[in-house]
This record gives C-alpha cells, structure tokens and sequence, in this order.
C-alpha cells in the first residue's frame, strides 16, 4: 500500500497496463507534452514515447472515433475526454458506433476501449464545464460506465475498465483528483460491475457515488452521534449495476435515500430508486428520497455553485426524514 | 500503375455481381421479403470494385448506408448479405444488422453505416491501427457528396493527415444526398478541392470509369502503404435510383436520369473489354450466368435460412 | 372536427404557425423539395418558399445551430431532426448552446426553438435509426420534451411548442404517424406540461408514452373484460411533467406500471417510478412495475424487433401482476 | 477603405482598454478573488478592435473562452463584466456565467463560450436571422486555430457559403490550442486555406497590426453587408500568457515567446500613431489614465457589490 492521490493512482494504472500490454495507447487533446489538463497523463510521454501518447488537434469526433475504429483493428485505446460535458460534439462515435457495433454486427466485433472524462462541479467552471452525465451513458447498451470515488478504486477500476473487452465510459469527478488515499501497488483490480459497501449500518441505506461518497460519509459520522445507523453504498460501477448489494442493503435498512451530483430529473438515482421499489418494494418502510442538484445549469458564482452541489447536510436531512426523526 | 487483364475481369465481374445482387434484392423489397430500409449502388458499382481491386483482405474499409457494393467488392459472401437483407439468423450479422449494418471483420469489413459521416473517424482508427502495429496496409473510406460537408469526416481528414495516416478517402459524388443536389450542399465544383483544407493530395476521376478509379486508387493506396499519408479520391458517379427503395425521386428530372443511365459503368466497360480483347461475349455470357447462379442461390440460402429466436434479442451486446 | 393523420395534424400545426406568425421557419434535411422524409413538411415550400423552408446540408450541428442562433436573434425556428438517433452529431448546439443560453447569461436570452424528431423502432430501421432517447433530453435543465400519442395532441402541442419562449425537443413516434384521429380545425393549443387521462380506472394507474399509448388502451380494454380497471394516463410532456395527474391517479388506484419503449435501464420510467416512490409512497399498495424494452440496441430482424418493443400482452400482464391477479 | 483617425483612436483606446482589464483580472486571479477559469487575451488586442470597428451595436458577434477582448471591443460595460467574473449580482450573467459566458444580447453580443468550436453554427443562425428579416446587419465568428479543425466550424462555414450568408469568420491563429501548436493540428500553413474547402473568399493578415485587421475586416463586413456572402479572414497573433491563468506553458520555448512579446501589437499602434500625428504623448497619457480610471472603477464596483444569493441558483432556466 502507499499514499497517493486520485490522479496518481490513475496514472499508475496507466503505466502499468502500458507497459504490460503493448497494444494499450493514450489519445487526446493535451494527453502529452502536457500530461493532461488534470495531471493524470503526466510523464506517459515520456516514458511510452509518441506513437503510444497521442496529442490530438481538438475534435473529439475524430480522435473518439479513431479509438472505436483502432479498437476495432486490435489496439485498447484509453481517451481522455478533458471534460464529460464535451460529449455533445462527439456522442455519436460513442453510442451509435463504439457501443453498437458488437450487436449490429451480430458478435463479431470487439471494442475494447475506454473513454475517460472529468466530471462534476466545485471549482468555478460554470455550465459547460461542470455537468454529471453519468445517466445518459448508463441508458446506453453495449458501454460499461464506471465512477470511482476513492484513490484504490479508481486505480483497481481503471485497470479492469482497460482490459474489459466493452468500451467503458469511466468518469472521473474533478473534485477527487487531489484526494489521497491507500493504494494498493503494482496490478490490482477492481471488478466492474461490484458496489462496495464503503460504511456498514442498520438504518438506512445511502448509495452515494462519486464526490458524494465522501459526503454521504461524513453525513453518516454526523448521524452516527445522534443515533442513526447508516450503511454507504458506492456502486462504483453504474452499468453493469450491481442490484444485489444495494437490495441486499435496503431489505436489511428498509430505508433508502440515493444521492448524486446530477441532477436528480431523470438522473442516475431514477434508476436505483425505480429498481429498489419495483424489486424490494415490499421490505421498505418509508419513502425512496433522492438527494441531488437542483434543476439548472451549473452556476458559476461560489455561493450558486455551492447551492447546486448537494451537501452533507441536505444527505443527513434526508436520512433524517427517511428514519422519522 | 495499369491494371492487370485478371484484375480487369475480376473487377467486372465484381460489378456485374453487386448489379445481380441488388436487382434481385430490389425485387425481394417490393414483393415485401426483405424488411427495412434499401438503399442501392446501382450505377456507382466502378466505384467500389476499382477501388477494392487495388486491396487485399488485411486492408480495412468503412462503408455507408449504401454498402452492398462496398461489401461484394472487399469480398464480401452474398449468401451471408443476402440473408442479413432477410433478417436471417444465417446472416452476416445473424439477422440484427440487416442491409445498413453488414460487417466482416475478418475481411476488414468495418461495417456499413447508417450515420452519414460516421465512418471516417472510424477509417482513421483503423488506419493508425496499421500504422502502430507496423502494418502496411490501409483503410478506405467510402462516402458520399452528402457526408462530404459532415463535421466528422472534415476533422478525420485532418487528423489523418497530420498523422500521416494510410488512408484513402474515396468520396462517391452521385450528386444527390436524398433530395439535395451537391449544388445545394457545397459551393465547390469538385469535392477534391476539400482537401486543400488539410493540405492533402486529390484527384477527382469519373467514377464510372472503372480503369480511372483504379489508377487513381492504386496510386492513393501506394501512397499509404510507404507511409506518405491519406488521399482524397473523389468519383463523380450517379445514382440510378430512388434514395432508398420506394423513394419516388420527384427532386431530379427523367432527362438527367436518363443522360447518366447513358453512361451506366458496366456496358460502359464490357464495351471496353471487348475491344481490348480481354473478354469474348461467349466469356461475358458466363460470367454473368455464374454470377447469376450465385445470387440465386444466395436468395434461396436467405429463404430457407431460420429466423432468429426472439430470446436472441439481448444476445452479443457485450463481450 | 376533421378525420386526420398525426403527420397531417403536424403539418396543419405548422401551416397555421407559419401563416400567424413571419418569424416562424423550418429548417432541415430533405424538409423542403421532399417535404420531409415522413411527409410532415409536405407542402411548406409551396406554400411559404424558400426562405422560410430551408433544405440544409447534411451538417446536423450546423442546421441545428444555426436555429440556435437564429432564436437567438429572434427568429422562431422549428428545426427537424430526420431521426432522433443523429442527436449525437449535434448534441452540443442543442444542450450546452440552446438549453443554457438563457442561464448561463443571466436571463438575457431567449431561445424559442422546436427541434422536432422522429424516434422508435417498427420499421426495420435497425440500431441507428429507431432509438427512444426522451429520457436525454429530460436531463437537460433549460429544455422541454413534448412526445405526443395522437393527431389532436400532435397538432395542438406543436403549436404550444413553437409558440413557447424555450427551447422544445418534439419527438414523434414513427409508427404513429399514418395513425388517424380526431383533430380540432384552426388554431388549437394543448398545454405544454399537462397530462392526459386517456382512460379513466380504479384498479392500475399505467403511465405510458406515444406509441404505447394505444398498446396500453388495448391492454385495458382486454383487463375490463377480466375485471380490471386501468387508467392510463400519457403524460404528453415529459419536460416539465405532470407529476401531479399522476400523482392524483396513483392515489386513487394505489399501483403504477410505467410503459415505455426506450430501455428500461436508466430510461424515461426510472423518473417517473422514483418520483412516486418518493412522493406517493404511503398510497402504494405493490411494487411499481416498469415495461420497457430490453437493454440492447435495437435490432432489425422482425422477430427480434417485435420480441424488443414492449407488446400489449407484456403490458397486461404487468397489471395483472401488481393487482395480484 | 482606409481607416478613420478618429476610429484609428477609439481602437487604440479599446486595446488599452482591454490590457487594462485584463492586467486586473490576472492579478485579482492570482488574489483569489475571481474564481474559477481565466483565459487572456493579452497580444491578440488587435484582432478584436480591429474587426469590431467595422461593426455597430445590431451587428452580432459570437465568441470563445478567450472572451474579455470581443465583448470590450463590440462595446461591453467593463463593469458588468468585472462583476461579472467576480460572481457578482450585478454581473453581466447575475454571477451565473463568469469569465466564460458573458454575453450581451442588447450589443449582438452572443456569448463567450465554453466550447470549442460552439460559436460558428450560432452566428451562422445570427447571419441566416439578419438576411431572413432583410436587415443588413452581420453575424462576426471569432474563433482560434484550434477551434479551426472542429467540425462544427467547418459545417457552419459550408452552411454559411451555401446560403451566402451575411457572416465573417475571423480566426485568431495565435499558434496553440492549450499546448498543441498549430503545426501539430493541421497541415495547411495559412489557416485562411481551409476556406477552399467552401469557395470562400479568405485572406490571411498580421494580426498584430491593428490597421490591417481593419482593412480585411471592412473588405469582407462590406462584402457581407452587400449580400455577397462570407468570408474567412485568418489573424495572425500569438498568446502572450498560458492558456489560462495558471498554466505554466511549458510546451512552448522562452525565445518564442519573447520573439512575439517584441511584436505586441499595443507598442507597435501606439509607435504608428505617434508617427502619424494622430496621438501625441500627452494625449496617450490621457487614453491610459482614463482606461485606468474605468478598469479601476470597475474593479471596485465588482468587489463592493453583492453575491448572488443561494436561493438564485433556480432562476433563469426557462423563460
Ligand atoms: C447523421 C445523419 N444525418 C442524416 C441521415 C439521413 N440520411 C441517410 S442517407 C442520407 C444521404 C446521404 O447522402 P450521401 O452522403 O451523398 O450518400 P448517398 O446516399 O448519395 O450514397 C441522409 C441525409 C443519416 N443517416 N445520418
Ligand atoms: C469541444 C471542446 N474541446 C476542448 C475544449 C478544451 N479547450 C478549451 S480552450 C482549448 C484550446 C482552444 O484553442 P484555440 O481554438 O486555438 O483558442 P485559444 O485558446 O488559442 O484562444 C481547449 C482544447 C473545449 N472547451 N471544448
Ligand atoms: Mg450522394
Ligand atoms: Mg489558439
């Protein structure tokens, strides 16, 4: 184990699936000589060399596509979308192709590749910079999408989402970047598709994700002293989602409360919500509450930007009122 | 680079093939065998096949909504397209695909498209692919007058050529996208002039005119082959019929119909061939009744073929 | 009253429109000459000329954009889309420029736009030309989403639409537009953001959505007879929605089945499910059932494709199982 | 059209005026008291005054990230855009766009914009509003040369020359896009040659040099204003600072950037002023003061006035 952060666990992953499998390259806008807008390329250029960390004129169409199509020919590209929120000039690649080629052409093609992007608000950078859009990739068939929440997942995630045979869409909240955490070295995996249950309790289900697990957490220390018992659900991935450990929590709390950054009108909480009360309808005791951004663009302005982001009290009031209390 | 009498009678019969496909697959939509959308070649076939006589089965190819064409000449097997039109499970794509989706990827068949300039970037990725793993060969890239002014294919273009990637980008100007005409859709007389944009050779050829795309072909996949970077090869070529199948067509007049029909590329080089003495008519008359053969039997292959089981619907959406 | 099909009753809408109102013009693929490839712009040229029935390139992102724009400069564009899958060509001009304009500058932009699109499979149209994608653009603060069921709505909230201040995404249900009905004469409006009781019934509420509007009627009528009552409600607008009607229809029937042919995964439903669950949660006496599509692309067999849209006995069975039958 | 002494001054006054801001804005940055994202345009003053002295307030202009020196010259209030990227009430948004997404719609002012390549389908719609309402009026498109492979930008210049519309595409070839240097990004050497690609009339012009942005501009405003369609017009400047504030621009060597430094296009007016006897000494001195006085002024204004309160954050999303 060492200490590192979000970002250098990232890049960890990197180099270490780089230099394990000579098919695995970097493509994107300031991947290179920069590193990365948000640091997590740093030093792959100089170590895997130009032909494997490649820097691209800016349109997403053509360097997202160039990955679909290389995957296609045999290679595991991994691009890097600097901000999720640029997926509109080049959704299509993504969706139409990347994730529909297997099943149009009925099995017979592979796209191993994944699709990293930033996401999130809290640093200022207002409406087109700032979105969590994890939803639309979940409604996707054919793409994985992952979203870790702490440095060893992130790097466990990154290497699995790599040597998945799927394009995986792997989101990366900007916030996260600088948190630190233990990281196991060398390879290690995290599978997709498995929540982890990051706090155990007995009253009330919370599946948080992304930036606000580490919310939920501190919201669950807060509830703890008054006597509430939260359990933490981070999915971790979102698609595939795993059901069984979120029903497995909510027939054990018989309360859930979801949370996420996006906002919550046909957000990603929709999905959870829906699936618990279709599939555990009958083990719950209160009302499903979604706790998640108000209906707007992100705002620029601190204080806005603050009310947007849905925060560690707005978490415990819900669980508050999920438990009565 | 001048084309070898095999290759000339390869080719034609290439041609002559995607013309027996798609005349029997026009028959099968309007008698309602075939579901869907039909988009034919009929017309641009020395497109595909001068092209694709230049290839070999490692090359790769990103093709269209308007693919049999593409496919048959890449080496495509009728009886498996003709039973992906049917939504066979014998098909290509096992039924799912169906005429906008047929793919082979052991051939370097990356797909038709039914998202107009969906392909280039994808030609793109297959090319660096060729390019990284120290490969010679290429990828072409089909597209027509209408996806010429897609976003897409003008960024694949460029990052092709500053990665000096082994592409050809053959653009097929039938001079239609659906009912606008190029003129409508470009102020530039010849689609060839884009490349001036990423400083990229061009060459606009008539694309009926099976030994002009060729040569202009053989030199544009040399070029990539040694590492030179992409080409633009434009075609200037017509499609003889409606957009799709059951598309009245009202947006052009019968005369200009009937001034292209005039030029229709397969007489057009069986006229050629005979006069070179490459072919006989005794040669021609089997040629066409061997190609005749095989479609029929691909129509029967795709009648007999089963359908797929409905359960098969969530099957292959992930690997 | 006149007998009209909903692509007629959408071409009235846009004559009455385009006759009240200068301002108002269609621009998009094939809508001029051809009159739209499913004929809903028939006519228009003749009727309006060229200026004001623009056959575009085919340059999604540019056309879209341009409506954007135009909006913007006062214009009141009604942009057609030819499939709603193209969206991923030109998404961005339409989320991050259209539907955020207005915010992002404070209030200072107003951005009157019908961006309509045809969407859904039943045609053999395969993976890239038959996808249900609301549950999009219903994450997009700053847009509305109207799908209409009928020629009646079709027609009166087309003109709601294009007389709305905001941009408005309008999907029509490609099966539904040889569909006939009852459609009022002249200038006749149907309120953005208000349901409709299609059926009135004590037993189930099922909330179901253009082409499933019909499938979910026939799956009553087959109930009654079995004893059943349903209600269907079609929400119509699925931005802003009418949670109250169905919200006052659950309360009465106290079990929701939501119908819809997008995905089910992360889909339209989700929403609507989840805000029951939250806000009606004492009323409901089973588990919220949703009938959507199987998560896959969509295929182009026939037999696939039928096994892929959600049937009229899938509905009714649904029913029968949240009453217990 | 040779340039006015009275407009030669407003247009000195207005990169002054720019600097100024800006010089601010960098330090209230590093202060922390302007939150968020920061892009300068310090060096490139001269493409901005230089095209928007052709314009009047109902002409439209759309803009980039790198938006302060388009929404001064076009006439923006310098204190609504300080309160503005202060996330203040009394900004040009209300604090909810910031430095990114100011706008003025009362000026044509369109929007900065967050992203790449956003703004040239929107000012062709601004273009297709002021032809379709029979106003002579003009659509402006700055964008960089990054923002020149995008699609969006290429459709939205086949789109403008097909329908010959009132808009002029200025491009700021400040030679980087982040850290990818225009020669990385595309092959042509002239951004102005991309314009083939749509028989567009191009020019490629020092953009450095105030007076001949000025005449391309009028050249290709007149040819707009006229009905005769677009124009590209390429400007040559470079970025003085990192890409934004923060950036420590490593990719780029110190000697080029005192080669351009040398070339600021503010010395470089102010010197041909003085020769020219439009400006004297003193009469510079005065232009500086009173700049600084308004930037001063409207730093001030940005701090004293209030936040926007949370309860704000829902407000403005629908009309
Ligand atoms: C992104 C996108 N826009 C529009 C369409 C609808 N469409 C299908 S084919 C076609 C015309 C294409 O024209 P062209 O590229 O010239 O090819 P051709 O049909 O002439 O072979 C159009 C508009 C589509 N499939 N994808
Ligand atoms: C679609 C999109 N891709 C990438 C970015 C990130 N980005 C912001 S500015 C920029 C560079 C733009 O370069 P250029 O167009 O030359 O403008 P300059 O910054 O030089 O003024 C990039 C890549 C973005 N904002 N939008
Ligand atoms: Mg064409
Ligand atoms: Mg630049």
């Amino acid at each position: 184990m060492a200490t590192m952060t979000f970002a250098d666990a990232l890049n960890d992953a990197h180099r270490i699936e780089m230099r394990r499998d000579p098919n695995v390259f970097v493509v994107g806008e300031d991947v290179g000589i920069y590193g990365g807008i948000f640091g997590v390329t740093k030093g792959l250029l100089e170590e895997f060399g130009e032909m494997r960390v490649r820097d691209t004129p800016i349109t997403e169409s053509a360097f997202v596509g160039c990955a679909v199509g290389a995957a296609a020919a045999g290679l595991r590209p991994v691009a890097e979308l600097m901000f999720v929120d640029f997926i509109g000039v080049c959704l299509d690649q993504i969706y139409n192709q990347g994730a529909k080629m297997r099943y149009m052409f009925g099995g017979k093609a592979r796209i191993p590749l994944v699709l990293r992007a930033s996401c999130g608000a809290g640093i200022g950078a207002a409406a087109q910079h700032s979105q969590c859009l994890e939803a639309w990739f979940m409604h996707v068939p054919g793409l994985k999408v992952v979203m870790p929440s702490t440095p060893a997942d992130a790097k466990g995630l990154l290497i699995s989402a790599i040597r998945d045979d799927n394009p995986v869409v792997f989101l990366e909240h900007k916030l996260l970047y600088a948190t630190e955490g233990e990281v196991p070295e060398g390879e290690c995996t995290v599978p997709l598709g498995k929540a982890d249950v990051k706090r155990k309790g007995e009253d009330v289900t919370v599946v948080a994700t992304a930036a606000m697990v580490p919310k939920a957490l501190a919201a669950a220390e807060t509830l703890a002293a008054e006597g509430i018992g939260v359990e933490v659900v981070d999915p971790r991935t979102l698609l595939p989602l795993d059901e069984e450990t979120i029903l497995a929590s909510v027939k054990k709390t018989h309360r859930l409360v979801v949370v996420h950054e996006a906002v919550k009108f046909a957000g990603p909480g929709g999905e959870i919500a829906a699936m618990v009360a279709e599939k555990a309808f009958d083990y719950l005791d209160a009302p499903i509450l979604r706790v998640a951004a108000p209906f707007s663009p992100v705002p620029f302005s601190p204080p806005l930007e603050q009310a947007f982001i849905p925060s560690e009290e707005r978490i415990a009031q819900a669980v508050r009122e999920v438990v009565g209390a | 680079m001048s084309i070898t009498r095999e290759k000339l009678v390869d080719a034609y019969t290439t041609m002559v093939k995607i013309r027996t496909f798609e005349e029997h697959a026009a028959q099968l939509f309007a008698e309602g065998k075939i579901p869907g959308f039909v988009h034919l070649y009929v017309g641009e076939e020395a497109v595909a096949a001068g092209v694709c006589a230049t290839l070999r089965d490692s090359d790769y190819i990103t093709s269209t909504h308007r693919g049999h064409g593409h496919l048959i000449s890449k080496g495509g097997d009728v009886k498996r397209m003709m039973a992906e039109l049917f939504g066979k499970r014998t098909g290509y794509c096992k039924g799912k695909g169906g005429s906008m989706h047929i793919a082979d990827m052991t051939l370097g068949i990356m797909g038709a498209n039914g998202i107009v300039g969906g392909g280039p970037p994808l030609a793109a990725g297959a090319g660096f692919a060729c390019k990284y793993l120290g490969r010679d060969d290429v990828a072409v890239c089909f597209f027509g007058d209408g996806a010429a002014n897609q976003g897409t294919t003008h960024e694949a273009m460029n990052l092709a050529s500053c990665w000096k990637l082994p592409v050809v980008f053959v653009n097929e100007n039938n001079r239609y996208g659906i009912s606008c005409s190029v003129d409508r859709a470009t102020c530039v007389t010849d689609i060839a002039d884009k490349a001036a944009a990423f400083d990229m050779p061009a060459v606009s050829v008539d694309g009926n005119d099976l030994m002009a795309v060729y040569e202009a072909a053989s030199e544009a996949v040399e070029r990539a082959r040694r590492g030179a970077g992409p080409t633009l090869i434009e075609c200037k070529t017509y499609r003889q019929r409606g957009h799709f199948e059951g598309d009245p067509a009202g947006y052009r007049s019968p005369e200009e119909v009937a001034e292209w029909k005039a030029k229709d590329p397969i007489p057009r080089l069986e006229k050629k061939l005979l006069e070179m003495g490459v072919l006989a008519e005794d040669r021609i008359r089997e040629i066409r009744a061997g190609v005749l053969a095989e479609v029929e039997e691909a129509v029967r292959f795709a009648e007999e073929s089963p359908l797929p089981d409905p359960s098969e619907v969530t099957e292959d959406v992930y690997a």
